[in-house]
């Protein structure tokens, strides 16, 4: 895309979702790690880190796929797809091979950008003025 | 996880046949009563024009309630049956949250509650429509359209008893089966509480509302 | 593995119970949702009647469900009593 | 002749084949009709861009939730260790892979639907973008609970000990608690991603009824739900009873 402002809003949305989900985990898995659980902060950073990179590669191939013909379209969400679960698959991997992850903080961690969108409207809901409009 | 279904039950042989009693049901359905008769007592004691907080809530009730029952069925069948229709609802909505508090348990979660409060439903509905069209009427109601359709009404008829009190069982009994198998797995981390409230207070209040209007809706098919 | 007759019918039980509740629960929640979205459609033209479409959404809804309330008494049936 | 952990082995490989690929049908269903609805409102409100995309992109994002469900589990299948384990871990395998699987479909397309009809409603009304993002994803989070059953019964299938001997009926009840939880999670998905959508073209067209839509749109989805907990009771009930 030539245009900037649309890459700019994403770029937006994706710095607020990926940084407050880093710092959520980030936080919180240290907690675990002082609370002598260090499996479980290890493994909810480690599932976060590639929840975040999930949801950059995601953003940055969106614009590829808008005004384009839909054959290119189908092949760049199609690779981008494989690529995203691959990569996916790989903290699920070390966890499951070694022992120093958490299994289940791992897969909590994959979902925390899921997790942490559904908070943020939910937030939007409650308190409507609190957040920054979208609109503007 | 062994104890999925258990339920303490007091057997009583009388003349050779077997009794059979629900001891945690009936206990858990004598506390709702309790607390409703409670409510009640509380809600009328003082009469005032200026209401105090128990009687604003005893009058949202019945204002509510009377108003559907209005809406269904006509200003002067709605003066026999709103007062029937309030009180099922409060008896379910406060039936459904108990299960909320830890210890005690839905009397809608046994197949029992909700079977016999459908099939009182289903009689006072015919009582409803035989009283308001007569029985020759009524009787004719079964024909329609043709004469060989009546085996087919009747099991229509049936079958609404059957849908109305499984629809109130699956729900509660599905609700606390999940909630337990949850907790299980969890350990009782965090998740237990939101699964409460979404199953104890918002499906159970929705599922006691679904009852009423449809025991409702029957009894103003019968009359109209 | 040897397969006696009753052991065959239990769990074909089984298996009818799951299929049954299954597939049947397919039908009902496709219709109970396009109902909740026909009523909300409504509700966004006239929000004025929201009541009476609620309490009409509820009540369709519960005539829908039926069949599916039919599949769970089957598959009950089929798990605990035949 | 195979041995036990072959048959582990494959039964493990089919499952997990089986719920990564059903579960990315379902996503990509999903994500490619939100794209498609973007396209449709970018290609008569250009100049809003930004805000489509952005609402594509929340969209897409929960509607994937479907896909990676069903990849933890297929990694777990495939992964998690198998040596020592009865013959019947074979058919709880494969149990496990439909009912993560199909249940997925239901959440991709569920998720879809309100995100699409959110793109759509903002090409009509931009100044309540953010009402309508926010009822979009409170829509297709409830309509991923369904998934969530499956994925709770999928895990039930996969860690529960098993007895050491092969019988029939077991077998059976392992095999039907993952087909009762998959079928059983595909209507309730989408009717609540249908009851969502009209929710927010509603919204859209008229957005002073947000709270009031909101709430019912909360009561429809609860009674569509219903279905998939009987599904639900059926599958423990299955799994619990071995």
């Amino acid at each position: 895309m030539t245009d900037n402002p649309p890459v700019e809003q994403i770029r937006e949305t994706e710095k607020r979702y990926g940084s407050a989900a880093l710092l959520f985990a980030v936080g919180m898995g240290f907690l675990f790690i002082l609370l002598d659980l260090k499996p479980v902060g290890k493994g909810l950073i480690l599932g976060c880190i590639f929840s975040v990179l999930n949801l950059v590669i995601m953003a940055r191939t969106l614009p590829f796929r808008i005004g384009v013909s839909r054959k290119r379209a189908t092949l760049i969400a199609g690779l981008s797809v494989l690529i995203r679960y691959a990569l996916l698959a790989i903290p699920l991997l070390i966890s499951l091979k070694t022992e120093e992850f958490n299994l289940a903080a791992t897969i909590v961690g994959l979902f925390m950008i899921q997790i942490l969108i559904l908070a943020d409207q939910l937030v939007y809901l409650a308190y409507p003025s609190r957040q920054k409009n979208y609109t503007s | 996880m062994e104890d999925l279904g258990k339920i303490h039950q007091l057997i009583v042989p009388v003349f050779g046949h077997e009794m059979t009693f629900n001891l945690e049901i009936i206990l858990m359905t004598w506390i709702v009563i309790i607390g409703l008769l409670f409510f009640g007592y509380l809600a009328t004691r003082k009469k005032r024009i200026i209401p105090g907080p128990i009687q604003v809530l005893g009058e949202i009730f019945v204002d509510q309630f009377y108003a559907l029952a209005e809406d269904a069925l006509g200003k002067e069948t709605a003066k026999r049956y709103a007062p029937l229709i309030c009180a099922l609802f409060m008896f379910l909505v406060l039936s459904n949250w108990l299960g909320v508090i830890p210890h005690l348990e839905e009397p809608t979660k046994d197949l029992n509650t909700p079977l016999s409060l459908g099939v009182m439903g289903f009689f006072i509905a015919h009582y409803a429509g035989i009283k308001k069209k007569g029985l020759k009427a009524y009787m004719k109601g079964y024909f329609e359209p043709i004469f060989f359709m009546m085996p087919l009404n009747l099991i229509g008829e049936l079958a609404k008893v059957v849908s109305i009190s499984f629809r109130l069982f699956g729900n509660i009994m599905g609700g606390s089966i999940i909630i337990m198998v949850v907790s299980y797995l969890v350990y009782n981390l965090l998740l237990p509480p939101f699964l409460n409230a979404f199953f104890g207070l918002f499906v159970g209040t929705i599922q006691a509302f679904v009852f009423t209007m449809l025991t409702l809706v029957y009894i103003s098919v019968q009359v109209n | 593995m040897e397969i006696s007759g009753p052991d065959l019918i239990r769990a074909f039980e089984m298996l009818g119970a799951a299929i049954s509740m299954g597939l049947g629960a397919i039908g009902p929640a496709l219709g109970e949702g396009y109902a909740a979205g026909k009523a909300l459609e409504a509700i966004g033209r006239r929000p004025e009647e929201a009541g009476l479409l609620t309490r009409t959404m509820l009540v369709g809804q519960a005539v829908t469900e039926s069949t599916g309330i039919y599949s769970l008494v089957i598959a009950l049936l089929l798990l605990f009593v035949v | 002749m195979m041995t036990d952990l072959e048959w582990i082995k494959a039964a493990a490989m089919m499952g997990a084949g089986i719920s990564v690929g059903l579960a990315a049908i379902g996503a990509a269903i999903g994500e490619g009709y939100t794209a498609g609805k973007a396209n449709e409102a970018l290609s008569y409100r250009p100049h809003l861009i930004g805000d489509i995309l952005k609402t594509m992109l929340v969209g897409q994002a929960v509607a994937e939730t479907a896909g990676i469900f069903g990849l933890v589990i297929s990694m777990l299948l495939l992964f998690s260790p198998m040596e020592g384990k009865p013959l019947l871990t074979a058919w709880a395998y494969i149990g496990a892979g439909f009912s993560m699987g199909l249940s997925s479909i239901g959440c991709g397309v569920g998720a879809g639907i309100p995100a699409a009809t959110a793109c759509q409603g903002i090409g009509r009304q931009p100044s309540v973008s953010g009402h309508l993002s926010a009822l979009m994803l409170i829509g297709s989070g409830v309509a991923q609970s369904t998934a969530i059953y499956g994925f709770l019964i999928a895990l039930l299938l996969l860690f529960k000990s098993l007895p050491p001997e092969v019988t029939l009926i077991p077998a059976c009840s392992l095999v039907g608690a993952g087909i009762c939880m998959g079928f059983g999670g595909i209507g309730p998905g989408i009717g609540e991603g249908i009851a969502a959508g009209e929710a927010v073209s509603s919204v859209a067209r008229n957005p002073v009824t947000m709270s009031l839509m909101t709430r019912t749109m909360l009561v429809g989805q609860a009674v569509t739900e219903s279905t998939g907990i009987y599904s639900l009771v059926i599958a423990l009930l299955l799994v619990l009873t071995i």
